[in-house]
């Protein structure tokens, strides 16, 4: 695919480009919410949404996009209009942008930049400013609590997240995730596991749980949803906003959640490599393939959130700084000297 | 060290736990009902709208009184000599025209307290819960049977029946007064007499005596009537329905 | 005029307006906010020079970093946030002075400067350039830079710990 | 941009308001909180959005019958034990004997009640530090128990079911068998709660060392019910000031023990309840047995209701703690006058001595762990 796309007039091709990530986060942010509300129905032995759409109320998410859509844009009085006005989009935008290096088939990737990892990470932190500048713009005390947890936490946990993504770099040697999924395929690991960086080297399987841990931070879920937590803060830095501006902030917060997962899903777990070496291969499987390991992981962290309650805000911050941080360089130093070793 | 690896092993222990449970909820089965389309059967208990059978209500207005929130309103007004209105199926005669039954179920509680008193249970809760209107107005149910025309009718009857009555009574009371008055003329007359013939001194104070009682006794007996007469004009001014009198708030 | 042109002045005109907002909002917090595009912008003109780790390391550090320390400062601090600055600053006579001079000066320099274009080096690698040049040429800065660094880890762990902080975690 | 405390000298703190509308004030409940950063400088409750004037209405109504459906909305999570210390008052001052038969039941229903109103606690408790899914399962089981009250009251919140001297509607045949059902499907799901819940590190984290109330505060405070027990006292006025027929069961009382941390913190007084639950368990299993099959559940009393002229005091253990009420009469009626002591309104005057020093996150775990319903603050 990138290769028809080389070949074609600059601004269509832009323009192409651009749209692939979009249609895939807007429908995975369709798709996610309304599994987000099945997952919690079925946990707590209810059905979720059953009503729009026939089978298991399949549209909700539709529905509820057409209804924000129409909403009134209620903007506080007192608010600082310009910036409470940019904040969602900035965000969503910070999200989308980070897209452009994720390898979503052997075939596509938006970007071939040499950082790639390093990109996205750049891009990410943006998030932290626009949940900032949301909370401050709406001028309610609540709003600003969240905002800055969110900030002091998203700062945070940066870093046990670099280290654990250096984690892998250092092993893989490549800062291009198209590289770095290219080295996992195969299927030699002790003769029949596929050769994915996490059974690389025993360090890698740490440094996944580490990473895995700081990315519920980062993308603030339970049990680290503190800037949003509802029974506290009301809903933090979204308190103030409803309709259209409001869906921005949701659709930003799951497309990072699944920024974070493919990327955990890149770095760990093989990417767009089947599990099966050569079966089901191929660029339209690789999509699926890698659709499916980083979907696997959302649902991991939608049961998390059902079933944790959350963390304090010192307590979370012990965790990132007392553990997580000097953990992760620990594992960074063993996984080095494994593989100078072995 | 070693603290800190235990209670991280703790933490992790504790979260896998968790998740088993909320896995095992996750694939087991639901326990709600979907509303519209499945219905929980209530049981034959449920108190969810009072509902009242007026072919058994004879008026007592004892609900109307237990009620903590004056939620019902009953005005009656009792039926004419020529009029049976019958009995309940429970045997009791009724008495009155219910010319008014109002429950404002926007109001009721749903204590039950009207219930237990009725004479006749023709009071009683139904299971029927789903009755919510977008105008409160409409949660104001009217039982009673009668049309406005016959209202005004079996009041414009009550009324008749009751001047009638206390036509009767007037007439009652100033006969006893005139024959009071002519036994007093008649006993003054005898007094005079005895005066006349010097003798009759202790009867003539008696007859006095019985004088000075009688005329009170017409002057009370005009009295009842009066009061017996004057609800029935003032009663037309409260017919309005959609205000409800709630004349125990005070 | 190429696209890389035109991507450029567009570029270089947020980085001057928004840094002209800086200087010249009456709201702490709205400067702050708008040195985020003034930063951005610099990243963009980064990646027009093919310095995209440069790039990467100015969003990651100014904007994910120090500009959120930024805003941390202006917003705990007290009524630093809610204060107006006013317009004219009592110093407002040296001020003007001291750029107008500073202004002379860089057009002097930009004028007579001997100004040596090349072409431009389309590095595909910069990564392993910088880490090279890191590792060898610069090994000593870099060391220094990081002891740096760690004195300075160091220093703000024995500042933060002389609060009483509940160690028990 | 913000308001600053003019009234402090510190001019960083915030004084930020959580409630009328919040969602883990458990009610319209207002607090004022004094902020340094996130820590509580000072907490302020403005109650009073509920209030309903109960005590008043209650000597207006004309009769004592008439305030039982009152008593329901006091606090409307236990409705049960809110009419049974009511009809207990009433049978006092008129020195009614209650049949055998209505007294094991209302044991039952209360304790069941009790059940109800701790899950519903325990539930929100988890709620407000962010757990979602134990409040839902644990409504499930109060769905069965709210479905045993329907059936036989024919309501699910406000029952309006104790009589003076009885029962308004007659128990349902299979009362027993239902009963004894909840029981035997219950016991499992108290420790599927310990698992999810009460032994989950992070729950742990969030309750333990928080709110510490010592044993001595919480008695000067007149704290009582699993506030008190939590701190490590044991008193129940169920063994310690026996009504009705407490005294022929056999049961423990629950306290807490700092097993998680300190004696009196907000685990211990969640875990109470928990046990409790056990407790309560075990009086309805041996309800159950005494329980004849057969009798009346109305006494005969008299039609209308005019005790003779005195006072009195009753004080029954309701799921919150001590439920008094103090009931003057004056032969006519009407109670010359009501007044309820209601435990959540004891338990909130002590959250500013418990709050103080601890941040936003603690003061929503102090709340919910106190478990306080606010028709019963403001009545």
């Amino acid at each position: 695919m990138n290769e028809t796309l080389s070949s074609m007039p600059f601004l269509p091709a832009l323009l192409l480009h651009a749209a692939i990530p979009l249609t895939i986060i807007l429908v995975y942010a369709l798709v996610a919410i309304w599994a987000e509300r099945k997952v919690a129905g079925f946990i707590q032995d209810r059905l979720g949404p059953m009503r729009v759409g026939g089978w298991h109320g399949w549209a909700q998410s539709i529905a509820d996009l057409l209804k924000l859509i129409q909403k009134e844009d209620i903007i506080p009085a007192d608010a600082s209009r310009f910036w409470f006005k940019f904040a969602p989009f900035m965000m969503f935008a910070a999200s989308y942008a980070a897209f452009a290096v994720i390898p979503f088939s052997s075939g596509y990737i938006g970007s071939m930049v040499n950082i790639g990892v390093f990109y996205l990470l750049a891009v990410t932190s943006v998030l932290t400013l626009s949940v900032i500048m949301g909370g401050w713009a709406s001028n309610n005390k609540w709003s600003l609590l969240g905002a800055m947890r969110s900030a002091a936490q998203m700062v945070s946990y940066e870093v046990p997240t670099i280290a654990t993504v250096l984690t892998v770099v250092l092993v893989a040697g490549s800062l291009n995730l198209m590289e770095i999924t290219e080295l996992q395929s195969g299927n030699d690991t002790l003769g029949f596991l596929p050769n994915w960086l996490i059974f690389q080297n025993p360090f890698l399987i740490t440094a996944f749980i580490m990473f895995f841990i700081s990315i519920l931070a980062e993308s603030h879920r339970v049990p680290f949803d503190l800037p949003e937590s509802e029974s506290e803060l009301v809903a933090g830095y979204q308190t103030e906003y409803s309709g259209m501006r409001w869906a921005m902030f949701m659709l930003a917060e799951y497309a990072d959640m699944l920024l974070l997962s493919l990327l955990g899903a890149t770095l760990f777990f093989g990417g767009w490599n089947s599990p099966f070496g050569d079966f089901l291969a191929g660029p339209f499987w690789g999509f699926f393939w890698f659709m499916l390991k980083g979907l696997v992981l959302v649902f991991v962290m939608m049961w998390i959130r059902w079933t944790l309650p959350r963390y304090r805000v010192d307590q979370l911050m012990a965790i990132c700084w007392n553990i997580l941080i000097p953990l992760s360089f620990v594992n960074l130093v063993l996984a080095a000297l494994w593989e100078m070793i072995f | 060290m070693v603290q800190a690896v235990k209670n991280s092993w703790a933490t992790f222990k504790s979260i896998f736990t968790g998740m088993g449970i909320t896995g095992r909820h996750l694939v087991g089965p639901t326990v709600t009902l979907q509303y519209p389309e499945e219905r929980a059967t209530l049981p034959k208990n449920a108190r969810a709208r009072l509902f009242v059978n007026m072919d058994d209500c004879i008026g007592c207005t004892l609900c109307a009184k237990a009620c903590p929130v004056n939620c019902i309103d009953i005005e009656t007004v009792p039926t004419t000599a020529d009029v049976d209105l019958g009995k309940t199926s429970t045997g009791n005669p009724k008495r009155f025209w219910l010319t008014r039954f109002n429950i404002d179920m926007a109001k009721c509680m749903y204590c039950d307290l009207c219930v237990h008193p009725c004479p006749t249970n023709c009071i009683y809760m139904e299971q029927e819960y789903e009755y919510s209107e977008y105008d409160r107005s409409n949660l104001l149910y009217k039982f009673s049977q009668l049309s406005p025309v016959e209202v005004d009718d079996v009041k414009a009857k009550a009324e008749a029946e009751a001047i009638q009555k206390q036509k009767e009574k007037e007439e009652k009371a100033r006969q006893k007064a005139e024959e009071a008055r002519l036994k007093k003329e008649q006993e003054a007359a005898e007094k005079a007499r005895a005066a006349d013939d010097g003798t009759g001194a202790v009867p003539a104070a008696d007859a006095a005596k019985a004088a000075g009682t009688a005329a009170p006794d017409a002057a009370d007996a005009a009295r009842v009537a009066g009061t017996a007469a004057k609800p029935a004009p003032g009663s037309p001014s409260k017919q309005d329905d959609t205000q409800n009198p709630s004349k125990g708030e005070a | 005029m190429d696209l890389a042109a035109i991507l450029f002045y567009v570029f270089a005109l947020v980085t001057i307006g928004s840094a002209a907002v800086v200087v010249f909002s009456r709201n702490i917090v709205h400067a702050a906010f708008s040195l985020m595009f003034t930063l951005m912008g610099v990243a963009a003109l980064y990646v027009l020079l093919y310095a995209d780790f440069l790039a990467a390391t100015q969003l990651l550090v100014y904007v994910g970093g120090i500009l959120i320390l930024i805003l941390f400062g202006v917003m705990l601090t007290s009524q630093g946030y809610t204060l107006n600055f006013r317009e004219a600053t009592v110093n407002v006579v040296p001020a003007g002075l001291l750029s107008v001079a500073a202004a002379i000066l860089l057009i002097y320099a930009f004028s007579t400067g001997g100004w040596v274009i090349t072409e431009v080096d389309e590095r595909t690698d910069t990564v392993y350039d910088l880490g090279m040049m890191l590792m060898t040429d610069y090994l000593l800065v870099f060391i220094v830079a990081g002891v740096l660094l760690l004195v300075a880890i160091i220093g703000a762990i024995v500042m933060s710990t002389r609060l009483s902080v509940n160690t028990e975690d | 941009m913000m308001e600053l405390v003019k009234t402090g000298a510190d001019n960083h703190e915030m004084v930020i308001n959580m409630g009328p509308q919040h969602p883990s004030t458990h009610g319209v409940l207002r607090l004022e909180l004094v902020l340094d950063g996130e820590l509580i400088k000072e907490v302020r409750p403005n109650i009073g959005y509920l209030h309903r004037c109960f005590e008043k209405y209650a000597e207006e109504l004309q009769d004592y019958a008439k305030v039982i459906p009152y008593t329901d909305r006091m606090d409307y999570v236990s409705a049960m034990n809110q009419e049974h210390g009511y009809v207990i008052a009433i049978e006092r001052l008129l020195e009614l004997e209650v049949p055998e038969r209505v007294e094991y039941a209302r044991v039952i229903l209360v304790e069941l009640q009790r059940i109800a109103s701790h899950l519903l606690g325990i539930g929100a408790f988890g709620l407000d530090l962010g757990a979602f899914s134990p409040f839902l399962y644990l409504f499930t089981e109060r769905e069965k128990i709210l479905d045993i009250f329907e059936k036989n009251s024919g309501a699910r919140l406000l029952y309006n079911y104790f009589a003076v001297a009885g029962l308004m509607r007659p128990l349902q045949d299979d009362f027993k068998g239902d009963v004894a059902d909840f029981v035997t499907s219950f016991r499992p799901k108290i420790k599927e709660l310990e698992d999810l819940l009460s032994y989950n590190r992070i729950f742990v984290k969030r309750t333990a060392n928080i709110g510490v109330l010592p044993a001595k505060v919480a008695l000067n405070y007149a704290a009582s019910g699993p506030v008190l027990r939590g701190s490590g006292v044991a008193w129940d006025l169920r063994k310690n000031d026996p009504y009705s027929i407490y005294d022929r069961f056999d049961f423990d009382i629950p306290v807490g023990t700092g097993e998680m941390g300190t004696v009196g913190d907000c685990w211990d007084r969640y875990h109470v309840r928990v046990l409790e639950m056990e407790q309560s368990l075990r009086i309805i299993e041996q309800a159950l047995e005494g329980m004849p099959d057969e009798g009346d559940v109305m006494a005969a009393i008299p039609k209308r209701i005019r005790p003779k002229d005195g006072e009195l005091y009753v004080r029954t253990e309701s799921p919150r703690g001590e439920l008094g009420y103090f009931i003057s009469s004056d032969k006519s009626a009407a109670p010359f006058r009501i007044k309820a002591r209601a435990p959540s309104f004891v338990h909130l005057s002590m959250l500013p001595a418990i709050s103080k020093g601890a941040l936003i996150a603690d003061v929503v775990a102090i709340v919910g762990s106190i478990d306080i319903v606010l028709g019963e603050v403001d009545r």
